[in-house]
């Protein structure tokens, strides 16, 4: 196990310097000018271009570059200062990182929820008017945009029925004094109820047809009809035997999906206006930005190894053949 | 060891031999490590086997799962790279043969395997899979092989007219003969035969092995058919060689092993089989072999069946290990203690006779 | 962001032209009509600009400065011409030596800035010096240390690193005196820019402010200040609590404060506004605009259009063999452009039709259409002139309009002549075809949705910058038609130094001359900012300050 | 009185192509520490036939019919919360496939444990000493270690030694062994064989063995009864079975076996394919591939009727009796001369 979990860390810091490294490329491959979003974008003149660049270092070679940028964060845990309006990164990404995570974490519960409950119960009940039910929702979750959904419930909940925000964030620990904001745990819960619903839409729709399959599947195991066998009822079974099988396969997709979700993030932020990591990677693309967008990559992909690993230590704990292999 | 290692070298191929395999081992590496994958041991699947098949023989292989005998069967066709050893067919060195030198010969060697449900694509037709050999090797137009692939099911028991037929329509019998048929196409000379008939019923079990049998006398077909049913391989060989553990334990021709068998794996194999009389079957005390076969990771020491063996011999067989001895007629046996007669019970193989079986067989092909 | 980017700040009156009024200027608008008080909520598609003064360039960035800024001298809160005169604010007067090198300005006492601390003449020195500072790389340096323009003594030995302060700026008592190296007209002008406010020498020398969490973190002395900076999300203004009517200090200042919400979605936006969540969409999207004017009408109430100072062009480019010494197809290309359209892919009120360079904001404009579509001249004139046939033409990929409006150049270049396979179209995100277009020898014949705003309203600004051929350089190009005609640089070099009447005159004459002479690109249209309102705001408190192209944010009320 | 009564038990599946016939009249009895061994090929019905009894059918789109008396109690019409209580207790069952009848995250400790609790309301200590003493007496070495291992640290013949122990924990008076040896090797079988013997004399429980293989059934039932498409074609005593053999059936079977005792050339083949249930023949659904057939086969069922010789002897074929004996006579003969 230990051994496992240092080959793992490995492999997640080789992967992380290959994928800070491609994303640094693939930025300077293009005709970008990350000195132009200081000088007034379009009509940037000549000479402050050239000022600027001189400050950012971007004339330097692009290892050096990446260099100074792997310098700076390995010794400093320093991931620089935006080229579009000079704000420390870390700052950015840790104001940005606990709306993502609000969203990821509290979406992931509701499709979790959601997946579970119609997943099981169709499960159960195949081809009942529930499990149709479920189906069409299903469809209806892959098929859609989450920018689409997020439209349409802003529109439906916000602005006809006036029951919910219709976006911006409110922070969980209370608004910045003087603000006028919205602000604490209620109002943070209350804002960020759209944006989960629109967030889990697609992921419930996918779980809730995987936790089917599985459960549907679990329950054609032998070893259930050994539990039956031995006297067992369906609830113990259910709960015992079929649950923690079929759930094995759901936790290692859990694991994978992280960085999709995350992904998926970058739309529901958008249309909701939710400050996050998705909000600030978009703007830095747009700005040329290239110290935002990389520090959006590095934190992410951070928190996805991570993720993943904690995944893994869980699955290994969840699965014994895993563990003891 | 050195009587084991015995083999064949090409100067002495005896023209009769259609395959002499050598001395093959098939080790597959476990490795461990962080970055640096070092090998810290390897499975031994195929520890130094050597045996000869002649034209026109079927060699029944019949060992328990993990024997190492599907391994054994894949090294032989070359599915599997050797790690170490030789391996003649029709006097051929093939064992160092690249892929394309080994081309031509794949016509000559095919294979079939277990389980017919899962070795047909299930979105091919069946014409196309028993034609596909022949497409592979060019041999013939389209229309040709058309032709060819009907003669072949008609030959295999099955009706010509199904060539456009999906697996999925056949019974696990008749994708058997599907099986059989693909592997005829190309006029192979020998056929490996990997447990064809366990995935079957008892019924469609007889249909197939008689087809087999027929065909090898109308084509005069050389078979290795392995199997775990020592039932079948009886009926099906003529020359029967016991694995265990990627080790040769005996090996000699069918009646002399069912009658009179020298090594005690092969005793105790025998007396387990049920056998459909019950007067016969329950007279006798099977010979009950105590716990599992041992991991071929970590095979025990010199012989690899002492842990379990009726005889073992404290001292001697986990010290040295037995080479084939002969006993004669190409008898061989890998036991120190080998049974002096059969059948035995459990409480007589116990007693095993303290005089040691013949010397080792000299330097010679092996059984003829 | 890119429409905001657009929104250029004009503040430079040219030279002679430039009058300083000398009576008290008139307090703002009587605004007792007005409501005091309340946020005003803006929401826009942008991202986060500078809050610190000495980074602050341009667009929303000046629009937020004007407000907490206080200057030298400034302009009003006014519309219109009213607001382009410059009014003395904190300085109460200035003096120029009889050799227009040195400028002596009087600092007013009373001026305070947001922490409480007073605004003294050391105040304005400090933003000199930190416009200058080597690490600070304040986007402002390069109007104080332009060899041949504005050039503070000492101000590059600064900017160099060699210095911290710069030398040719002192003070004494109230007095702040500025040694220039040579006479410039434009330094009045220049010192308005928000660069040089009154700066508090609180901020660090040579490091910029990013987050702001209350008044005290970057203090301001204008009518409003920085009390929040949450880069990408959220920045406020409030009310300077020190901000106390005055000799100078007659600013309205009706709002308690303004709060910008940043990068915020165009359709999510344009509900909050229309559910009155949010009072400001600077940016309603062009399909929701015409909607808009027909239920509020136009600058009434909830939907107002107002022009910028902005051109609209496809630059040709005349160093690459196609357009090379090619007067007849450049004037074929102009006949073609069909404007109509490629106006109406912004939507309705996006701007007009415009046939050359200059604007109506330009000085010396003239109301003259030139090239008339005509396709069967413009046939005429391309006819044998295609060189070999093949064409490659820059456009902008990002959003809906720009590749639309590519789409129409390429049927035009379809009509005059060119085969479609011939036509190489290479698509840029975001600002990228600028940065791809600047760089000289690039394979690009002619770039699409491409245009230029004032940075000061003069025509200098425009012909010489743009169409200047010794100013052409390795990369950074604006020259991006890569003109290079030594008659025609002669022409603008002496027009640029006629002063007055004359010489708007003469450059409103060479606009129109250039455009039918050499054709060095295709003029397309003019541009407005369109707004979308919520029923929270005073419609009658928007002052358009034709200075920076905004609503002056001291005049906004609710209701 | 028999420990268990099956009478005209039928079972048919519904699927979407038609309705499948698993098992169609089967009735038989098992006495108490008697052995019943029931063969056929797959498709025959015989492991439909006992999770009928079990009630381990899917409900979704199953029906049965029959009784399934088990101490005056009909199973098949038993509420399943009483059903349950049976299962487990009473009447236990082991499967074919050890590898994937446990619970791959749970120790076999917890199964077995589970499997008591479910029936006695005893501690968690008294059941695991019950677990541990089940372990022992099947033959786990190390048992004390060995019962907080999971499925997948053991051998294929250790795991079904577990279902065994886990089948046995409640001393059931009935155990089901459903192909309790096919997935093994042949030294397993023998093993597995062998302790089931040697536990069916300590626990003197009943089984049902069912199996495909003939040797396996020689050497273990007392009774046998031959399956064939859903149907019973013979029952009888294993000794009759074996040496008069009354359904061509069974003498196809019995033919197409390569032995270990005895030598042939050919093997005898039944011809064909196994009969489609869906659409099952008309008759008797041997008769396609039954190279006795008469007319009256392919219109008639026959019924499961005695021999007259033997009345324990049931069969069901037209044949007449004399021409059965001649050609099962004939049958073990061919076979003789050949080992001869």
């Amino acid at each position: 196990m230990f051994r496992y979990l240092i080959r793992r860390i490995l492999w997640a810091i080789l992967l992380f310097i290959i994928i800070t490294f491609v994303t640094f490329v693939i930025f300077f491959m293009g005709p970008n000018d990350p000195a132009r979003a200081q000088c007034g974008g379009d009509q940037a003149r000549p000479a402050c271009l050239k000022l600027v660049t001189e400050h950012y270092g971007l004339n330097k070679p692009l290892y050096v570059q990446y260099w100074r940028f792997f310098d700076r964060l390995v010794v400093h845990q320093n991931l620089g200062y935006s080229y579009a309006n000079g704000s420390s990164v870390n700052q950015t990404i840790a104001k940005a990182a606990p709306v993502t995570a609000s969203l990821v974490f509290g979406g992931a519960v509701i499709w979790m929820m959601i997946a579970l409950s119609l997943g099981v119960y169709s499960a159960l009940r195949p081809r009942s008017l529930l499990d149709r039910t479920a189906m069409v929702f299903v469809l209806i979750g892959i098929s859609a945009h989450p920018v689409w959904i997020g439209l349409i419930f802003e529109y439906v909940f916000g602005v006809k029925l006036g029951w919910t925000p219709i976006a911006n964030y409110a922070n969980f620990f209370g608004a910045p004094a003087g603000s006028g904001l919205p602000g604490g745990p209620w109002q943070w819960f209350y804002h960020m109820i759209l944006p989960w619903f629109t967030f889990a839409l697609l992921f419930a729709a996918l779980y809730v047809r995987m936790v089917r399959a599985n459960v549907m599947e679990t329950l054609n195991e032998d070893f259930v009809r050994t539990a039956r066998a031995k006297g067992a009822p369906e609830r113990r079974i259910l709960v015992s035997h079929v649950l923690r099988n079929a759930l094995l396969p759901v936790v290692t997709m859990l694991g994978m999906d992280i960085g999709v979700a995350l992904g998926g993030a970058v739309f529901t932020e958008t249309v909701y206006q939710l400050p996050g990591l998705g909000q600030n990677l978009v703007v830095g693309i747009q700005a040329n930005d290239f110290a935002t967008v990389q520090g959006v990559v590095v934190f992410a992909t951070v928190a996805i190894l991570l993720f993943n690993l904690i995944v893994d230590v869980l699955y290994a704990w969840i699965d014994p053949r895993i563990r003891l292999a | 060891m050195e009587a084991s290692t015995t083999g064949t070298n090409n100067s002495v191929v005896d023209p009769n031999d259609l395959l002499v395999i050598d001395d093959v081992k098939k080790h597959f590496p476990i490795t461990r490590g962080i970055i640096f994958q070092k090998q810290i041991g390897s499975v031994k699947a195929v520890d130094g086997v050597s045996f000869s098949v002649k034209k026109g023989e079927t060699l029944g292989i019949v060992g328990e799962s993990g024997c190492g005998k599907s391994t054994l069967a894949r090294c032989i066709i070359k599915l599997l790279e050797t790690t170490g050893g030789q391996i003649n067919f029709d006097g051929r060195d093939i064992t160092k043969l690249s892929r394309s030198t080994m081309r031509p010969i794949r016509r000559e060697m095919t294979m079939i395997f277990q389980d017919p449900y899962a070795s047909l694509n299930p979105r091919k037709r069946v014409g196309a899979i028993v034609g596909e050999p022949l497409e592979v090797h060019n041999l013939g137009s389209a229309s040709e092989i058309k032709t060819r692939v009907q003669e072949l099911l008609e030959v295999v028991g099955l009706n010509p007219e199904h060539y456009n037929r999906f697996p999925h329509e056949f019974s696990g019998g008749q994708r058997q003969r599907i099986g059989v048929a693909r592997a005829l196409a190309v006029n192979p000379k020998l056929i490996v035969c990997d447990e064809p008939v366990s995935a079957l019923d008892v019924s469609v079990q007889a249909q197939i092995l008689n087809l087999l049998k027929d065909l090898q006398d109308d084509f005069g077909l050389t078979y290795i058919f392995i199997a775990h049913d020592l039932n079948v391989v009886r009926h099906i060989s003529d020359r029967v060689l016991v694995m265990y553990l990627g080790k040769v334990v005996e090996i000699a021709t069918r009646d002399v092993l069912y009658k009179e068998p020298k090594h005690p794996y092969t005793g105790a194999l025998l007396s387990a089989v049920p056998i459909a009389n019950p007067e016969l079957g329950r007279k006798r005390e099977p010979i009950v072999l105590e716990g599992d076969v041992p991991s071929p990771v970590n095979p025990p020491s010199a012989c690899n069946f002492h842990p379990r063996c009726p005889r073992f011999v404290e001292g001697h067989c986990d010290v040295e290990e037995p080479p084939l001895y002969s006993f004669g007629n190409g008898h061989v046996a890998a036991c120190h203690y080998a049974l002096e007669r059969w059948p035995m019970d459990a409480s007589e193989i116990r007693r095993a006779s303290a005089s040691r079986a013949p010397e080792p067989e000299p330097e010679q092909p092996l059984p003829a | 962001m890119h429409r905001r980017l657009w929104l250029s700040v004009a503040m430079l009156v040219a030279g002679a032209s430039l009058l300083v009024a000398a009576s008290f200027a008139s307090a703002g608008t009587a605004s007792h009509a007005l409501k005091q008080g309340g946020i005003w909520k803006y929401g826009t598609t942008g991202a986060s600009v500078q809050v610190d003064p000495q980074i602050a360039y341009i667009t929303t960035a000046w629009w937020l400065e004007y407000s907490t800024a206080a200057k030298l001298y400034n302009y009003p809160d006014k519309p219109g011409p009213a607001g382009s005169t410059l009014h003395p604010e904190v300085a109460s007067k200035f003096t120029v030596s009889k050799n227009g090198k040195t400028y002596t300005f009087t600092i007013r006492k009373g001026f305070k800035f947001s922490n409480g601390k007073p605004v003294t003449p050391a105040s304005f020195k400090y933003a000199i010096d930190r416009v200058a500072n080597k690490g600070l790389a304040s986007p402002g340096a390069q109007f104080i240390t332009d060899p041949n323009g504005t050039n503070i003594v000492g101000a590059a030995k600064v900017n160099s690193g060699a210095a911290q302060h710069v030398s040719g700026v002192s003070v004494k008592g109230q007095k702040l005196t500025v040694h220039l190296t040579k006479p410039d007209g434009t330094f009045m002008a220049k010192i308005t820019m928000p660069f040089f406010q009154a700066t508090s020498t609180a901020l660090p020398l040579s490091q910029e402010v990013v987050t702001v969490h209350s008044a005290n973190d970057l203090p301001s002395a204008g009518p409003y200040t920085y009390t929040r900076n949450d880069v990408n999300q959220l920045t406020s203004v409030r009310r300077n609590k020190f901000y106390k009517t005055g000799p100078g200090r007659h600013r309205p200042h009706n709002l308690q404060g303004l709060d910008v919400f940043w990068n915020q979605n165009e359709a999510t936006l344009y509900n909050q506004v229309a559910a009155n969540q949010v009072d400001e969409d600077p940016v309603p999207s062009p399909d929701k605009v015409q909607g808009l004017a027909n239920q509020y009408k136009v600058n009434k109430s909830r939907f107002w259009a107002k022009s910028q100072n902005c051109t609209g062009y496809l630059p040709l480019n005349m160093s690459n063999s196609l357009f090379k010494g090619n007067l007849p197809l450049r004037q074929a290309v102009n006949y073609a452009i069909e404007r109509a359209p490629y106006v109406g892919q912004a939507g309705p009120y996006a701007g007009d039709t415009w046939t050359h360079l200059f604007n109506p904001g330009v000085p010396g404009w003239r109301n003259v259409s030139l090239y008339k579509r005509n396709l069967a001249t413009a046939k005429k004139l391309a006819k044998g002139h295609l060189k070999n046939g093949k064409i490659t033409v820059y456009f902008r990929s990002s959003g809906t309009v720009n590749p639309a409006q590519a789409q129409i150049v390429r049927s035009d270049l379809q009509a005059i002549g060119f085969q479609s396979g011939n036509i190489n179209m290479k698509g840029f995100s975001g600002g990228n075809i600028y940065t791809a277009m600047g760089v000289k020898g690039n394979d690009a014949d002619m770039g699409v949705s491409m245009g230029w705003c004032s940075d000061f309203p003069d025509p200098y600004d425009w012909i010489n910058v743009l169409l200047y051929g010794p100013s052409i350089q390795a990369d950074n190009n604006v020259n991006y038609s890569y003109m290079n005609i030594a008659k025609w640089n002669k022409k603008m070099a002496s027009a640029a130094k006629l002063v007055g009447p004359k010489r708007y005159k003469v450059y409103g004459q060479m606009d129109l001359d250039l455009m039918k002479q050499v054709a060095p690109l295709a003029a397309t249209r003019t541009y407005n900012n369109r707004y979308f309102f919520s029923n929270r705001i005073n419609p009658k408190s928007l002052v358009y300050q034709g200075i920076y192209q905004d609503f002056s944010i001291g005049a906004m009320a609710l209701k | 009185m028999a420990l268990l009564e099956v009478k005209d038990l039928r079972t048919s599946f519904h699927t979407e192509d038609g309705i499948v016939g698993a098992v169609d009249g089967v009735s038989f009895s098992v006495e108490k520490g008697q052995t019943l061994g029931i063969v056929g090929e797959s498709g025959s019905g015989k492991s439909v036939t006992c999770l009928t009894i079990m009630g381990l059918n899917a409900k979704r789109n199953t029906t049965s019919s029959g009784e399934a008396i088990w101490k005056g109690k009909n199973l098949l019409t038993t509420k399943p919360r009483e059903l349950r209580e049976i299962r487990g207790n009473d009447i236990s069952m082991i499967f074919q496939d050890p590898m994937t009848s446990l619970n791959p995250v749970h120790t076999i400790g917890k199964q077995l444990i589970e499997a008591v609790q479910l029936h006695r309301d005893v501690s968690n200590r008294v059941a695991r000493a019950r677990s541990l003493e089940l372990l022992k007496a099947v033959g786990i070495p190390y048992a004390e270690r060995r019962i907080d291992d999971y499925p997948h640290q053991f051998s294929g013949g250790m795991r079904q030694r577990v279902m065994i122990a886990m089948a046995l924990i409640n001393d059931p008076d009935l155990l089901i062994a459903d192909e309790p040896t096919t997935a093994l090797d042949v030294t397993t079988q023998a093993q597995i064989l062998t302790l089931m013997k040697r536990l069916q004399e300590e626990f003197g429980s009943a089984i049902i063995i069912i199996t495909h293989d003939l040797g396996v059934v020689a050497e273990t039932a007392d009774d046998v009864l031959v399956m064939y498409g859903a149907r019973v074609v013979e029952h009888a005593s294993v000794e009759e079975l074996f040496n008069r053999p009354q359904h061509p059936y069974t003498w196809g079977l019995i033919g197409s076996l390569p032995r270990l005792d005895i030598d042939v050339e050919r093997l005898i083949q039944i011809p064909g394919q196994p009969p489609s249930l869906l659409r099952p023949p008309r008759g008797c659904r041997f008769h396609p591939r039954c190279s006795y057939v008469m007319e009256v086969c392919k219109t008639t069922v026959p019924e499961l009727l005695p021999t007259q010789r033997e009345p324990d002897h049931l069969q069901a074929c037209h044949l007449d009796e004399e021409t059965k004996d001649r050609e099962a006579a004939k049958l073990l003969e061919s076979m003789m001369a050949e080992a001869g």
